[in-house]
């Protein structure tokens, strides 16, 4: 295992306190692990917590600042953080209006934050919750946990975002983020294996000739092993898989994704032969995002996520948002 | 007559044996999850060992909420809420007690078995913890419904644990991560119905003197 | 070689065009292989033409756009561009007041961006040039081609691109692009190494405990080997090699910088070495960037740059930018 | 008296060398480079070739002189310029002429070795392509001073090349991307000096029998 650490055991307390370090725009709560606006919560607006296992950065902790989360609860490394963090990351940003859980659709993430909501309304306060599972290459049957969670995040998270900023309530800024879940699809591929640092060795195998199909972002095994494909060809895959699921039309935001060992350039390449099909298929990408923004340690691969915008989904990813992860308009 | 030191006991023998495994428990993840199981685990059980030992616990009851409430505080993942659940439902169907009888015993084993079921919605042969766990409640009733003694009970509970465990290689996951997998996760022991062996084979181990 | 391509000669055509489809800011001249802002040329600002070999982005083209470049020319990966495509871009985004060339100081890159200055003089453009060379890594005697050009280029393209926002004169812009460039040095050090698309095969081999000390930009080795070493520790060798070069005292400018396949949570776990290492020796990490800004493929390590900040130098790096790679303010 | 055809010749024989040969150099640019000389070569020769099927050239001058603008405008690195420039310094010297002689080619391969030297401001023992053009252009102008036919004179030119190359091996570099690594440049052929012994032994084959 080869990693830019001291010790396994140390990964998230080191990165947490470079978090601290790097962003004044953020407070870092060491020893409570969760992150928050350095400013405290807005008053008046709907709060914005979100969390799940550490090693996807920049999600969650550098989507937290204007326009997008309130907080985030990092968990250990591929591990759902732990009710008392995301309680006390909930009562840290309830402003009276209530809190929004965004929580990717894992057992672990889904029960801890179950636990956590329960605590908070104890202390009462409002926590609405929205499940992601917008993953196709699981399926979706009442007969397994469901889909996972995974690039819709960043959308559910940039949107909802926006309109708690704007001031809309809990129970609309619910909606808007089911609504984006909804709308969204995602597929991703893997190139190479990643290493938990507490493990030191992959957590799967992939020969020098073979792709994982539909991987998961703990490089949990997909739909399938398939010989190396070109990038048009693995593109084209993801697409139609995510096609099958929801048909596309109109305007589309479509984020391609590294998943934190694939070089930009690569993620190029696949962008041009996503553009090329979507739009082969008479679909438009009026917006896009092309970078590391939901990551697997070092995993070579990338995912495809689309969103089937409206107009008012647009307006709200058009909106400012200023966070170490996703930042513009201000 | 179980003691509070008993089940002190039994906490610090679970924490040994996941301990131990770890890396085994890892590995089984690593087939059909996420590759953590044994590193979450650890530090759970450790986080209890060193709860009651900071602050420790007058009552058998008393220590089971503590491991329960650290299981759920330090784990994350599935297995903490879950694990955590149990452990603390078990803690209330104990009460007050300062000595636990088998009965009682066999009555808190049942609570923490029906405490995962309800939070994980998981029934038997979906491929998890429960399948180890359903089998092991109910031979430790049926030994102590036909006059064994405690220590027979918790044995043949940690057998049929392990009868469980065996069971979930053929099954096809439908809760928890594995169930992403499909027809992919046939084939494979569950990581959780793994370590609810260690847990059962560390009781049978605190009680056999009994 | 796993690589999410199409065919190794296409990776620069396939990756150009993508940038194409994705960023409607920008015009990709793809026959003539250059990017430009979409806008064309700003009227009476001096033009910042910069590029070099591929494989390195966001860096150059990323970096295209309000308040930095005006034009990218990408060469071959790890190849220099060719003196045509220079000269193309720099006759292309003069807008009368001239063009400032921020080269990187590799003889290859040298060589042809002085001869497209030749050809862009011959049509009456007139071409300052700014070499880069940032890594202490090297010795720097005139017994050598002198220090290579590596994460200080950053530094050089936003802060000679907000003085030239702001209408500075040729002049200026480049004495600002130099003194950026002699206050900074740079680092790096590789735990994998990377493979040219072209090549198949990975430029240099590491054992499963060593890493590269001092490593360039393009796989050239360093330094020295070592066994691999906890972060701290590398924070420590780097920042005293900066440090032994141009000793660091005040407000500094600093970036941890991943090569492309290292994650963001290891780059956090370093700036936390890096910022106790400075604010040890009394260095007040005043502005800092951590992530992915000039890579190396696939390559795993990171690399730190300092750069002693002067408060004009501090108030042009807070000025907007708008590109892909760096964005704030707008 | 060498005609426009053997001087295109030459150029298709050096791009028939170079692409046998691109993994060795590349190898070699791994070693003290960045691994991209047998691919940069590579690119700029099939252009040169290419920019000569499409457009013929009229003279030996025509010709190098196209080959030098097709290095520079497609092979980038520091190759690119340095081989173009030498090219085009060698057109200038041909001029218009349409058939070379001994003499003229002599002065040619130094108006070549001069443009490379004063472009990259390399001297010899700097372990770059110098080292091989330099001894190669003497034993040129030696052989031809003696008396020796034009065929001789390429090879012994050719030879003289491999000779330097072989001297790059103990030399530390001062020059290009190999100088970065100080005393570890040491034990390893140079690249571009590897390459300029194809370019001669190309230009001593097509010369074979003349
Ligand atoms: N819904 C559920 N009900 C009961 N047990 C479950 C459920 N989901 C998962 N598990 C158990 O949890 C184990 C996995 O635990 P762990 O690896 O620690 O968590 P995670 O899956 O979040 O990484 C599984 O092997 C299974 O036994
Ligand atoms: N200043 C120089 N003068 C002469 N030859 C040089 C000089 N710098 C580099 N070279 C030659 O160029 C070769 C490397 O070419 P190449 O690998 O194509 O370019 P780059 O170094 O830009 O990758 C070296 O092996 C050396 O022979
Ligand atoms: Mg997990
Ligand atoms: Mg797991
Ligand atoms: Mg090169
Ligand atoms: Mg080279």
């Amino acid at each position: 295992m080869k990693k830019l650490i001291n010790a396994p055991d140390d990964v998230l307390a080191d990165a947490l306190a470079g978090v601290a370090a790097a962003h004044p725009s953020l407070t870092v709560h060491l020893d409570e692990r969760f992150i928050t606006r350095a400013g405290g919560p807005t008053p008046g607006k709907v709060g914005l917590v979100s969390g799940g296992g550490s090693g996807h950065e920049p999600l969650h902790g550098g989507y937290v600042g204007y326009g997008m989360l309130d907080a985030a609860c990092p968990g250990e490394v591929f591990t759902s953080p732990v009710p008392d963090q995301i309680h006390a990351a909930t009562t840290a940003v309830d402003a009276g209006a209530g809190v929004l859980h965004i929580v990717k659709n894992y057992t672990g993430d889904v029960l801890n934050f179950q636990m956590a909501a329960e605590l908070a309304d104890d202390d009462g306060v409002r926590v609405e919750s929205v499940v992601v599972n917008d993953d196709v290459a699981v399926e979706d049957s009442t007969w397994t946990a469901g889909r996972r969670g995974t690039g819709a995040t960043v959308f559910v998270e940039k949107i909802a975002g926006a309109a708690a900023e704007r001031g809309a309530d809990l129970a609309t800024v619910a909606a808007l983020a089911r609504e984006v879940n909804e709308r969204s699809r995602s597929f991703g591929v893997a190139l190479t294996p990643c290493t938990l640092p507490a493990a030191g060795k992959p957590g799967f195998e992939l020969a020098d000739d073979e792709m994982e199909l539909g991987v998961g972002i703990h490089g949990e095994p997909g739909r399938s092993r398939a010989k190396l494909a070109p990038a048009k060809e693995i593109a084209t895959t993801a697409l139609e898989a995510i096609h099958a699921d929801m048909p596309l039309s109109g305007d589309v935001l479509v984020m391609v994704n590294g998943m934190g060992g694939t070089p930009l350039i690569e993620l190029y390449v696949v962008y041009k032969a996503v553009a090329e099909w979507l739009s082969g298929h008479g679909v438009t990408i009026a917006r896009n995002l092309v970078g590391n923004y939901i990551t697997s340690l070092e995993m070579a691969g990338c995912s495809i996520t689309v969103c089937r915008l409206t107009p008012e989904l647009t307006e709200l990813w058009d909106a400012p948002v200023e966070t170490p992860g996703l930042r513009w308009g201000r | 007559m179980l003691d509070t030191e008993t089940f002190h006991r039994w906490i610090v023998e679970t924490a040994r044996l996941v301990e131990a495994n770890a890396d085994r428990l890892t590995s089984l993840d690593a087939a059909i999850g996420d590759a953590d199981h044994g590193i979450n685990l650890r530090r759970g059980f450790q986080a209890a060992v060193t709860a009651l030992a900071e602050k420790p616990a007058a009552t058998p009851g008393a220590v089971l909420a503590t491991v329960g409430r650290a299981l759920i505080s330090k784990t994350g993942g599935a297995s903490g809420p879950l694990y955590g659940t149990g452990f603390r439902h078990a803690s209330k169907s104990l009460g007050e007690a300062a000595e636990v009888s088998e009965l009682q015993l066999g009555a808190a084993l049942a609570a923490a078995v029906a405490g995962i079921r309800q939070l994980g919605a998981a029934a038997e042969g979906d491929k998890t913890m429960v399948d180890a766990w359903t089998p092991a409640v109910a031979a430790y009733q049926s030994t102590v419904d036909g006059g064994g003694a405690l220590a027979e009970a918790t044995r043949a509970a940690a057998d049929a644990a392990e009868g469980g465990l065996r069971s979930t290689v053929e099954l096809q996951a439908r809760k928890g991560r594995a169930s992403y997998l499909g027809p992919r996760s046939v084939g494979h022991e569950d990581p959780g119905a793994a370590s609810t062996v260690l847990l059962l084979r560390a009781l049978a181990t605190v009680t056999a003197e009994t």
